[in-house]
């Protein structure tokens, strides 16, 4: 039998809808939209049109014209800050401000152009990883040439005030890159509105096939490329456009928005009563973001004294992610926890529960016994929880460090 | 193969059966090792007498592996000698499970180190009695 | 009726074989192979270890692991120019060598890096394209850091001696990329024995999808990411894997190699068929390209006297591309033939043939048919046959200029 | 929808069955304007009749726009004036095809440039007659 997918985050199946649509882009209607000359790259070019418009909906981008299609949006992040960075290689002195909590697309991204000498700022953020507006407009200066804050975080699901922050970086005139990706689909964004001059997004988390992205870029931004060849996308991303994924996105982001009220509440109420049943079963239980200002789809939630593998095999018949260094080749425990202070310890007893649109109340109530169950197995199992009993505070002990 | 299948059955078996799990009573060797800011820690109570270990029961906080390997061991180490018991390495535990994913190894290593440490605690307690 | 498509170097229909093996991954299997704690994770996983080794045994590389997935070949070519040019930042000079008839992928990323300062130097050629080994060798120094020469040419299908220039590379100790996105499927090509050290694949023109491609770098060849976050693909290329669309590439790899000779050949009796037609049938009339060197599926035709896309538009019946300016949005005629010497007047009456395997030879007798007419009817109603008819040198006219 | 959808029907229309092929005998106007080289070069004949176009003919290399625009041009100078036909803009040669393709607008310019040295060529066979 299938595992219950509960792991929204990472990745979400295509729709069936997205599928049917994308199904003539893989058959009969095959062109490159760069050829001109022939029906097959003019029909390529409508659909490509068509998808583009749809994207440019579900953001309420004024023009088509602003999305740009990438590989993904690690791609588009890479994008928004190398390109807005690189076209600025005439100043001596730039800075940009993020979050210690963002994704590695924009870390690891901020964390090659600090080599190239770009000063990395990083804001505030409360206990829940919810930026600090006061820091952050404090961090601008006149050398400030991006703020790059996401919208929602993949880990503990805590949603950013982007209005407040479009409005903050137009006052000083600082271009603002949101990563939209976990937001979109499950939060209402309007570029506009919300003064965003730079959006990633990715099809693969909203319903959409992998392997295809865009970034949303207002009129008059400038952006150096960092694929080049032929000049495609408006001069900012060259190469053959994966039409298949471009329908297939563009589906996606159809669907999102007409889906979007209905699907965002029964989300959530799915969410608050994972949420109502671990906390009234369970004790010894944290959670981790925001109480009321997260994704609908999102909990994250420690397990004192459980490490979070074990706690995941226990319940082998559903599909979770862990904030736990066992999970990963690094061995590292989630930097999103650590950014927030949670106590390494404490990382490794987190669990993940992505929601989506294949959940229902009966999954939610095997997850929770589940958990129930196993908690109990390996607590009974734990010297910690031993130890807690007896009063002994875990981080007074001088424990052995075996890893290096 | 199994869903987990990062894992042998062997591992698995451990994981969901462990064998001796608990503090021995009147154990006369103690071991606690790891740390929970790393993910993972044991602790092996053993009992020996004339020289042999009798008796073997762990707590662990880890992962999958460190349980199971923390299980391996326990079973591994009853009725040897201290002698016999020090040979027992991290690859021998590993390989009585069937192996384990690269990147579960160190897991291994945490059980060897506990039985190590409750094997000097013990030594320990006999100097002092 | 759909048009007969004879367009197979700007992209290719996606095998139905390819097709079949993706779908899974579209559906049931549409795990992110990062995730490492359920079932669906480790499914993604097995499919792109598979597609992985499929993928290196086309061109006989030694190691699964030497197969870095990118977006297409303008990302991979993107990524061996820039991910070897960065490696060596610490250089003060550093030239590279290439061709001038590269495709855009390798050229306009030459541009950026010249602006990085880096010195691009082009070997020289024959006329039809073929790279001068002696020049090629001379141009290289100590501060030559890489050269990349295509495999073959997209417009007018010459091949290059990849092995003389990886022997010529490997005794200068200089790495060798080479774009082979047309090339295979179509040629034999051997990372080993033909010394090659970096080699650019896409997956949309050997019958798999668009928006997959792949980077062969050899062990020991260090690159710099052009895209970052997460470390994926041998920290070289970060961004959640496009499975289904590796998997494609890894099947269609599959296919070329098991259909690579039987296939060519085909092709390759296709297009003398349709290049002899041509010869017989009308005047004024030459081939591009290497005479025999040269891609089995290409051919390329100047029709003196007449515009190229005037005539493709009298081959409607046939999806067809040209050399020329105006089915451009560029208005420039094919660089290619222009670094070839080949006059502007008569790249723009030059015509691309791409055969395929729906090509058929009552389609190459359809396309000759239609050529010898259109021809006769244009060059009726061309004031340029009209002079040479009369002996005028059209070269020596001063002719009006127009465009800008 | 048009398969060669860049294009009106009316344009295919012009491209498929050009009117006004050829050279006008006796013309006294000849215009050539374009270059090889650019991919476009338009040939226009007309035969002026106390001040009126009774003639016209094209030949053009140039693509299916630049072929489309010369047929349509001739058809649109014959039976005008002198002053008439100088009106006749490229705009106005574009509107009455039905619009072209952005990218394919610089070819209209040819008709209109061909149209004007024409007529300028009648103009100087004037003068010096
Ligand atoms: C917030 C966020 N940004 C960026 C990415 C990267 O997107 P992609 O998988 O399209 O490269 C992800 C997912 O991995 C994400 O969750
Ligand atoms: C020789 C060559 N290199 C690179 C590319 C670019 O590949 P892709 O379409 O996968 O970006 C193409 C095709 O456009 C090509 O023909």
């Amino acid at each position: 039998m299938k595992q219950i997918y509960m792991d929204h985050h990472a990745t979400t199946p295509v729709d069936a809808e997205v599928l049917e649509a994308m199904m003539p882009a893989l058959t009969t209607e095959f062109g490159n939209p760069s050829s001109n000359t022939h029906a097959y790259g003019h029909a390529a070019r409508y659909m490509v049109d068509a998808a583009r418009a749809q994207v440019a909906r579900l953001i309420a981008a004024t023009s088509p014209d602003e999305i740009i299609f990438t590989s993904g949006a690690t791609e588009a992040d890479n994008l928004a800050l190398k390109g807005v960075v690189h076209a600025k290689e005439h100043m001596a002195d730039r800075n940009m401000i993020t979050l210690a909590i963002e994704h590695k697309a924009v870390l690891d991204t901020a964390v090659r152009l600090e080599k190239e000498h770009v000063e990395i700022r990083f804001a505030r953020m409360d206990p829940y990883g919810v930026v600090d507006l006061d820091d952050l407009e404090k961090k601008i200066d006149k050398n400030t040439i991006l703020i790059s804050i996401q919208a929602a975080n993949s880990e503990i699901g805590t949603l950013q005030p982007i209005r407040d922050i479009g409005v903050i970086a137009k006052k000083h005139n600082v271009p603002f890159h949101t990563d939209a990706v976990q937001a979109l689909g499950r939060c209402e964004i309007d570029v506009v509105r919300d003064h965003i001059d730079l959006l990633s997004i990715s099809a693969h988390k909203m319903y959409g096939p992998k392997g295809i992205g865009a970034l949303y870029v207002r009129k008059g931004i400038k952006l150096v490329p960092i694929i080049d060849g032929g000049g495609h996308e408006r001069q900012m991303r060259s190469g053959t456009l994966n039409v298949p994924g471009i329908v297939g996105l563009g589906k996606a982001a159809e669907i999102a928005k007409r889906d979007l009220a209905r699907e965002s509440v029964r989300l959530l109420k799915l969410r608050n009563r994972l949420q109502e049943g671990i906390l009234r079963r369970i004790d010894h239980v944290g959670i981790n973001g925001h109480p009321t200002k997260r994704l609908p789809n999102n909990l994250n939630v420690t397990f004192a004294y459980v490490e979070g593998e074990s706690l995941i095999l226990a319940c082998r018949e559903v599909a979770l992610s862990s904030g736990s260094a066992c999970t990963s080749a690094s061995l590292q425990s989630s930097y999103v926890l650590k950014a927030l202070k949670v106590p390494d310890f404490l990382a490794h007893c987190s669990l993940r529960f992505g929601l989506g649109k294949s959940n229902t109340q009966e999954h939610i109530d095997i997850v929770i016994d589940l958990l129930e169950k196993g908690v109990q197995r390996l607590r009974e199992m734990s010297p910690l929880y031993d130890m807690a009993r007896e009063g002994v505070d875990i981080d007074g002990v001088r424990w052995s460090h075996h890893h290096k | 193969m199994n869903i987990w299948d990062n894992y042998t059955e062997k591992v698995m078996d451990h994981y969901e059966n462990p064998r001796n799990v608990g503090i021995v009573e009147n154990a006369n060797g103690t071991g606690v090792v790891g740390n929970p800011a790393c993910g993972d820690v044991m602790k092996l109570t053993i009992r020996v007498v004339n020289d042999i270990i009798v008796e073997a029961k762990f707590k662990t906080f880890g992962c999958g592996a460190a349980i199971a390997t923390s299980s391996m061991v326990t079973e591994m180490v009853k009725g040897k000698n201290i002698k016999e018991a020090l040979e027992i390495s991290n690859k021998g535990v590993m390989e009585a499970l069937g192996g384990l994913p690269k990147i579960k190894r160190h897991c291994s290593v945490l059980a060897e180190e506990a039985l190590r440490a409750a094997i000097a605690d013990y030594r320990q307690n006999e100097r002092k009695s």
